[in-house]
């Protein structure tokens, strides 16, 4: 049985476990731990083959379904295959958390949402593996259903709703969008394969229209700004292992799609797309982690900063196209390679992290970040998977999140050489961008998890209990994969190589001579070269003398008191920094960009209630005034009827005559 | 060339359609008004067979007398009846002052033979000239509809729209095959039953048949 | 790879951390100087930590694993640190397992554990400080980002020996690129050892303190950890200085003959250095926090115009 | 020909009986089984011409082809179905006093007289036939629209006849100059109205009267049809008329009426070398999406909400059959079937969810899949397939429309872009408040009849995922027959 059976086996097999999940009579609990493990099993499978199939040649097979003249068409070539792989991960990881989750926490009728859940799941691999217009737009479209029905399992909060909504129609008009860019592709004669795509050639003009239509469409799930804006709002309505699972990889099947359309289908890049799409994702970069930094709310942080790693992602992509149009292909494929990295382990630990929430909410039943605290002490395991996802998040050694932006650095260092001065120009600009969109990430990331779980507790309500065992084994398996991805990266970059050799027709080895299983080198070992393991190994190696050497000379003698609190005697929780405090400094610098309202307290106050509103200023300059126009529209329409029968006849009198006069 | 005295008699029935089209549009009282009807009816069925003796079309006959059956008896009968049953008889008002309905009227005579012209060019009928009076008064009727603000009239109003239609057939083409003929009249006729049924209705609804009762389905704004 | 290699690294890393301790005394004996005041000796900082080393250790009632972790994890990052720079040689085993991009990671982690760590106990010194010191490192590490890039370009390498290499050995040509990422450079390293103007290390005054609020809840050996790598940091900023703009007398690879006169060099070097930043500490004064951004905005534009410049120039920038 | 004689008899003969007994206790049990009586020879019809190709019969006064048997056996289908749903609907009404038995009687047979005249205006091959089967039409269903004698229903029903009376007046002004352009070509008699004459002769006819001719017709069937600026009459009827006549109306009425347009524009297309024809179509195509679209967001009653629905996919449809061509004919066609099936099923859903809450105000109407999760979610799929939601049948259509649209018409597709946007926007944003969040609905004294319900979006669905090869054939054939 090939790989592409077995790929093709897995959506089915979810299909199968939905609809037996949606039968099935069991009681919550045991309908969860039985129902989501076996949709992990498939998860797995999924992963296997996957990595399979990177290496293979592309396989194809045509399904007995579809339209008439457009069965379905489905390939599974090294892209494919890739993306599949990071599906496979880190739904096993998700589905197994799920089995605990959605167990005792999450509301929504059980059966429900383990069909919606796995549904999910199936279209999204279908999306990787659809080979034809049709069907493609087939799967994402009930990718869009399936999570928002995820999205809205709490239906009785009015918020929820609102998110929900706002979501569905963002992702249908961006449906639209790339459906109306396959019309340009299939140029006109109605053969909606993605292989008749591949073979026509576009005019310069309708290949940009098509670009463009793309990165709209594509953006629009994605979260780039400006249509981002259902993002933050979706992602805490959802259950959390959802909004993992969104964010993790439903995200990543847009950039797919992004890829599949500028690299695949169309023959040719134009120069300025690149740039587009560069500008484009670090803009979205900063602006994600600048909101994200002045969030209160744990799942809002976590969704402004998806968009930041989003905008990373694309910036890279940008740079390929930029390399790939200039014939660099040696450079086009390591920052492809970058690009594509940093989709996996964006994809893991933001996925743990939302899972920490989940765990987090389940426990504590509290979201937002001004009652929690100290919990580290009480889910010492939740905590400890929560630091590696911080530590990986934030960018640092020697964790995966690290690598990738590691390789991306040295991709922008790489880009002087391109021939456009003004291009070579933009560089210094745009990896400035990039390094302060990182940073902030790391300023974040510390204020999310040391407000959570450091500290002491804000509310006497936010004490948890650590996660079950079957929710830590979700933690874990995502928590190893950082690890493991962040030592040895080597492995899954060089595994890149097919993905490489296809879309920009160069091979890995080139542009990463030398890397072995210790070494990630970009270009020339001597040029750039990083090893997670040494350096891990070097940081134990101090630790663990300078360790041993403070207890061998000194005694460890330990004395617990009340932390130091300058004479003043009631410290208690609520002078801790909080939340907003945390994001103060951000919104003093970045001010113009955020849409504030406060309400401050006079000194004379008896009862001083602070607060603060942090609105998106895009909203008001993009969306209200497109609803305000569509109602002014709809306003005059709405005179047209006007309830009088003569209006009507004159209506209909009026248009004989123009047209009996316009035929003339 | 000089007109045949059967043509001259054709083009002077048409010139009457087109005058009692006006008259209907500028007509103020309702009984007028039914007999403005009949005598359209009148006219179209003596055209018709006057259309049917020059041209020795048979069925032409049948449809001038079905004519007179229909909407020179029974159907101003019917309203006559009906409107002695609902006993309205006073003044309609228009929507418009009738000065400028008629000037309305005027140029949409205008329109309407422009628009014959090329038509009646290709109608091998005798009849072809009266095609652009048949289509005006179709139009005309059309603007009578338009005009008026009580049910009845209107309902009049489309009547004589379908009288209008009726002599367009006749005058472009001899009129149509009798199935169709026969159809029409059955769909006129049922009609008008129902517009009968409808003026009870919305009589004991609103107690009264003026339409801006029926104006209360609209966009709220 | 042979012994000699490790032998080197082994040696120039001890060096450093033995060093570390002296230069933060002789800065603050400098500055007691300029001040007109006697000082307390160069030796100040080691009696300092051993000290502390013989207390016993004091920690709050609910201070997690990560408080008591914290410090070793900053220490050895620190250390490791040291040890990727070329400040003796260029033949470092260890310097292939990292570039610049992975010694700032290197920092942000040890910084992030520093924070981590003082939010542990959840008193508001410990949190404000954090909240402090994060703010000021997301602004200065794309500054020092910046810093490291502007070299990077010239050797078209982002590995510190490469630099060292490509700087130091080639005949002697001026980077006018250089200049302004010296001066960022300068800057980022007050920011972020928490000198003067933008911390006040002998101050314990919660409206200023960003470093001393996160360490105020540690005692003994921890802290006595935490003012080691306090003094390493700044050993290490120095010695990054030096290896990137005065790298002349660099021993570069297999050159052993070279280390004695290296060591000399090095000795000088840090003599000046420090000297010149006890100076620029004693004529500025302490800023506002929210003029902090400014100055850090500052040097990140020095640094980007560096790089602006070297692109602009080409070869001969 | 035997099936034809079937198809026409049943439901004249259903009409005649019911309306003597129509009040019965039977009368809706036999209002059904003479729809399924009906259906049963639809498909009887439907296989033949699938087997034999193309046929008249009796003196070729009834043509069948491929284009008229596929909407012969879609209205038999939907009439039967919404005859099912009527069933329980209508007792409810019943039983809640709003219908005096006489009514009912009248209901019932009248309902059979409207399908009577869709069947004759489709299955006629006498253009003059179809105007008078059209005209019927609408004097079955306008005093269906008034069945209530609400003031609101009768205005309606008022507004109803008096538009469509006049705009299919126009249609037989058109038919006339049709027949003049004929008659020259064929002679009098009755021949130069049979539409298989006409088709062969399409070349040789006058191109100018037929261009007036077809101005007339577009003008009079597109009224019933609901093409804006004629649709005024649409939303009062849909509203205010009892659901199961709406659900007929816009699945059926309408169809009819656009066959009627598309019959007559092959003609003129044939006549007139130049695509004037396409171009008006398409024009008021848009001009009704946009429109259409545009109202949506304001409305506050249900059932006038999917009537504007309505409105913006016979637009859709009339767009793809102006832009003529292979595959759009195709799709037109195809998003004509699910439409019917789809808006059909919503209306069901519509009127059980309306009967719950005993109104039909949108706000009024909340968290259906509380109290009876079948109708919320039969409601939340309808509208989830009527906007174009994969993998129901109408996003399929809407796909190859879209897409031949990009490559035909390029000015068009921007702004159908923003109307199908829009009017997601509007639909959804009040179906999910009807469907989700708390309830305000009660219990039903019957068990509410969703099996038809069920049944369409099934239907659609499998329209989205797998069209049987015959039925794609026939849809081809069909798309030849419109050009």
């Amino acid at each position: 049985m090939s790989s592409l059976d077995a790929v093709l086996a897995v959506p089915l097999y979810w299909m199968a476990v939905g609809l037996s999940g949606l039968a099935s009579a069991a009681s919550r609990g045991r309908h969860a731990r039985l129902f989501f493990p076996l949709g992990a099993l498939g998860g797995v499978v999924l992963a296997v083959a996957a990595y399979v199939a990177i290496s293979a040649s592309p396989q194809s097979v045509i399904l007995p379904l579809g339209l008439p003249d457009l069965p379905f068409h489905v390939r599974l070539d090294a892209l494919s295959a890739f993306f599949l792989l990071l599906l496979g991960v880190v739904s096993t990881g998700v589905s197994v958390y799920c089995g605990g989750y959605f167990g005792s926490a999450g509301g929504g009728e059980i059966r429900l949402l383990c069909l919606q859940y796995h549904v999910f799941l199936a279209s999204m691999a279908l999306v990787l593996l659809a080979d034809d217009a049709y069907l493609f737009m087939v799967a994402w479209e009930t990718m869009a259903l399936a999570s928002y029905f995820l999205v809205v399992t709490d239906d009785e909060v009015e918020s929820v709703r609102r998110a929900g909504l706002l979501y569905l129609i963002v992702a249908h008009v961006g449906a639209i969008a790339i459906l109306l860019c396959f019309g340009t592709l299939q140029l006109g004669q109605w053969n909606y394969t993605f292989d008749a795509m591949r073979s026509n050639t576009l005019s310069v003009g309708w290949a940009s229209v098509a670009f463009l239509l793309a990165l709209f469409g594509f953006g629009a799930k994605a979260g780039f700004v400006p249509v981002h804006i259902w993002l933050p709002e979706a992602h805490p309505a959802a259950p959390s292992p959802v909004s993992g699972l969104m964010s993790g990889v439903m995200l990543k099947t847009a950039i797919y799609g992004l890829l599949r359309v500028s690299f695949d289908l169309l023959h040719i890049q134009l120069w300025w797309w690149g740039v587009v799409a560069l500008s484009v994702g670090l803009i979205t970069a900063v602006f994600g982690v600048l909101f994200a930094a002045v969030q209160t709310d744990m799942k809002r942080l976590l969704a402004y900063s998806s968009i930041e790693n989003i905008g990373i992602v694309l910036a890279g992509s940008g740079l390929t196209i930029l390399f790939h149009t200039y014939d660099m292909d040696v450079l086009a494929a390591l920052a492809l390679a970058a690009t594509l990295f940093h989709c996996l382990n964006h994809a893991l630990f933001k996925t743990l992290l939302f899972l920490v929430t989940g765990s987090v909410m389940h426990a504590t039943s509290h979201r937002s970040l001004g009652k929690l605290g100290g919990l580290i002490r009480r889910m010492p395991w939740v905590a400890a998977a929560g630091l590696i996802g911080t530590l990986a998040i934030a960018g640092l050694p020697p964790l995966n999140g690290f690598a990738s932006e590691w390789m991306l650095f040295q991709v922008f260092l790489l880009s002087p050489s391109l021939p456009n001065s003004y291009l070579s120009m933009l560089v210094p600009v745009a990896t400035a961008a990039l390094a302060l969109a990182v940073a902030v990430a790391g300023y974040v990331i510390v204020k999310f998890y040391g407000v959570v779980f450091l500290g002491m507790p804000r509310e006497e309500s936010a004490q948890g209990h650590d996660a079950g065992s079957w929710e830590r084994a979700g933690l874990l398996w995502l928590a190893i994969w950082c690890i493991l991805l962040g030592l040895l990266p080597v492995f899954v970059v060089s595994a890149m190589d097919p993905i490489a050799r296809a879309f920009v027709g160069a091979t890995l080895n080139d542009s990463m001579q030398e890397s072995s299983w210790l070494f990630l080198t970009a270009f020339r070992p001597e040029r750039a070269s990083y090893s997670a393991l040494l350096f891990l190994l070097g940081i134990v190696l101090t630790v663990l003398v300078s360790y041993l050497l403070v207890r061998r000379f000194y005694h460890g003698r330990v004395r617990r008191s009340a932390p130091w609190d300058c004479g003043y005697g009631r410290l208690d929780a609520r002078m801790q920094d909080s939340a907003e405090g945390f994001g103060q400094p951000i919104k003093q610098i970045f001010e113009p960009l955020f849409k504030l309202e406060r309400s401050q307290p006079s000194p004379f106050d008896a009862r001083p209630v602070y607060r603060s509103k942090i609105e998106d200023r895009i909203w008001y300059w993009a969306y209200a005034p497109v609803i305000k126009a569509a109602d002014h529209l709809s306003a005059l329409v709405g005179v047209l009827h006007h309830g009088r029968v003569h209006l009507y006849l004159i209506y209909s009198f009026a248009t004989l005559l123009a047209l009996l006069l316009l035929i003339q | 060339m000089t007109l045949s005295f059967t043509q001259q008699l054709i083009n002077l029935m048409a010139c009457l359609l087109l005058l009692i089209a006006f008259a209907m549009v500028s007509q103020r009282r309702i009984l007028r008004l039914i007999y403005l009807f009949a005598l359209q009816g009148l006219v179209l069925a003596i055209n018709t067979a006057v259309v049917a003796l020059a041209t020795q079309q048979p069925h032409l006959y049948f449809s001038a007398a079905l004519t007179l059956g229909l909407k020179v008896i029974v159907l101003p009968w019917l309203l006559h009846r009906l409107i002695d049953r609902l006993n309205i008889r006073w003044d309609i008002e228009t929507l418009l002052n009738i000065p400028t309905i008629m000037l309305v009227g005027i140029v949409v005579v205008i329109i309407a033979f422009n628009l014959a012209l090329p038509i009646s060019q290709l109608a091998g009928t005798i009849t072809r000239s009266s095609l652009g009076i048949a289509m005006a008064s179709v139009l005309l009727s059309f603007l009578m509809m338009i005009t008026r603000r009580k049910a009845v009239p209107q309902v009049i109003g489309f009547l004589a729209m379908e009288n209008g239609l009726f002599f367009a057939a006749t005058s472009a083409t001899y009129g149509m095959p009798m199935v169709v003929e026969l159809g029409i009249a059955l769909d006129v006729l049922v009609g008008t039953f129902i517009f009968g049924i409808f003026f009870f209705q919305i009589r004991e609804t609103f107690d009264s048949l003026d339409i801006h009762h029926l104006e209360k389905l609209k966009e709220k704004t | 790879m042979n012994p000699e290699f490790f032998a080197s690294q082994l040696f120039q890393t001890l060096l450093a951390v033995l060093l570390a301790p002296v230069m933060l005394g002789w800065v603050n004996q400098c500055r007691a100087w300029l001040q007109n005041k006697t000082g307390p000796g160069v030796l100040q900082p080691y009696r300092v930590i051993l000290k502390l080393f013989r207390k016993d250790a004091v920690l709050a009632h609910n201070a997690s694993w990560l408080f008591r972790f914290a410090p070793y994890a900053v220490f050895g990052c620190m250390v490791l640190a040291v040890s990727i720079v070329p400040i003796l040689a260029t033949d470092l085993p260890f310097s292939p397992a990292a570039d610049v991009i992975a010694l700032v990671g290197l920092f942000a982690l040890a910084r992030v554990f520093m924070a981590l760590a003082a939010m542990d106990v959840g008193t508001a010194f410990g949190s404000l400080g954090a909240r402090r010191e994060m703010f000021v490192a997301s602004l200065a590490e794309p500054a020092l980002l910046m810093v490291f890039f502007t070299p990077a370009l010239i050797s078209q390498s982002t590995a510190l020996t490469t630099i060292v290499e490509t700087l130091a050995h080639r005949e002697l040509t001026i980077y006018p690129s250089l200049a302004f990422a010296a001066v960022a450079f300068v800057m980022l390293l007050l920011a972020e050892n928490a000198r003067i103007p933008v911390d006040n290390p002998a101050t314990h005054l919660e409206l200023t303190m960003i470093h001393e609020a996160m360490i105020l809840e540690y005692s003994a050996r921890h802290l006595a950890l935490l003012e080691w790598a306090h003094a390493l940091k700044l050993m290490t900023y120095a010695s990054i200085g030096i290896a990137l703009f005065l790298p002349w007398g660099i021993a570069s690879a297999g050159q052993w003959a070279m280390m004695p006169l290296s060591i000399l060099a090095l000795l000088l070097k840090l003599l000046l250095g420090s000297a010149a930043l006890a100076v620029l500490e004693a004529v500025s004064a302490k800023m506002r926090i929210f003029r902090v951004p400014e100055f850090l905005g500052m040097a990140f534009l020095l640094a980007v115009l560096g790089m602006l410049t070297r692109l602009l120039l080409g070869s001969a920038g | 020909m035997i099936e034809i004689a079937l198809l026409l008899g049943l439901p004249l003969a259903g009409a005649m009986l019911l309306a003597l007994w129509g009040n019965r206790a039977w009368a809706a049990d036999m209002n059904a089984s003479m729809s399924l009586l009906t259906l049963l020879a639809a498909a009887a019809l439907t296989a033949r011409t699938i087997s034999q190709g193309p046929m008249t019969a009796w003196r070729e006064l009834f043509f069948v082809d491929a284009l008229n048997v596929f909407l012969v056996a879609l209205t038999a289908f939907v009439a039967f179905t919404t005859a099912l749903f009527s069933r329980v609907y209508m007792r409810v009404e019943q039983e809640r006093g709003k219908l005096s038995p006489a009514r009912l009687r009248l209901y019932h047979s009248m309902y059979q007289m409207f399908n009577f005249t869709m069947l004759l205006a489709l299955l006629t091959n006498n253009v003059g036939i179809l105007w008078v089967a059209m005209e019927g039409a609408t004097l079955a269903t306008v005093l269906l629209v008034s069945l209530y004698r609400t003031p609101a229903s009768i205005e309606a029903a008022w507004k109803y006849f008096i538009l469509c009376g006049v705009g299919i007046a126009q249609a037989l002004f058109g038919t006339i100059l049709l027949y003049l352009a004929a008659e020259k070509v064929l002679g009098a008699g009755g021949n130069a109205l049979l539409w298989t004459h006409l088709h062969a002769v399409q070349e040789q006819l006058e191109p100018n009267v037929l261009s007036i001719a077809f101005v007339f017709v577009l003008v009079g069937y597109g009224t019933k049809v609901g093409l804006v600026p004629l649709h005024n009459w649409l939303p009062d009827a849909h509203a205010e008329g009892p659901t199961p006549i709406s659900a007929v109306l816009s699945g059926l009425l309408l169809n009819v009426a656009l066959y009627a347009v598309v019959r007559n524009k092959v003609l003129v297309d044939g006549a007139l070398a130049s695509h004037l024809a396409g171009h008006l179509m398409m024009g008021f195509g848009l001009l009704s999406v946009l429109v259409a679209a545009l109202f949506l967001s304001r409305q506050k009653d249900v059932k006038r909400l999917f009537a504007y629905s309505s409105i913006e996919h016979m637009g859709i449809i009339t767009f793809a059959l102006g832009m003529g061509g292979p595959v759009a004919s195709f799709a037109g066609l195809l998003h004509m079937t699910a439409h019917s099936l789809t808006k059909s099923a919503i209306f069901f859903a519509v009127g059980h969810a309306a009967q719950k809450t005993g109104t039909q105000i949108i706000d009024q109407i909340r968290g259906l899949i509380r109290t009876s999760p079948a109708v919320g979610w039969g409601l939340m799929l309808g509208s989830i397939a009527i906007l174009g939601m994969p993998p129901f049948g109408v996003f399929a259509s809407e796909f190859l429309i879209l897409t031949t649209a990009m490559q035909q018409q390029p000015w068009a597709a921007p702004l159908l872009l923003a109307a199908l946007g829009v009017a997601f926007a509007a639909i959804f944003s009040k179906v999910q408040a009807m469907v989700f969040g708390e309830t305000t609905a009660q219990r039903l004294p019957h068990p509410p009849a969703l099996l038809p319900v069920f049944l369409h979006l099934f239907l659609v669905l499998l329209l989205g995922l797998y069209i049987p090869p015959y039925l794609a054939e026939w849809y081809r054939t069909a798309a030849g027959l419109v050009g």
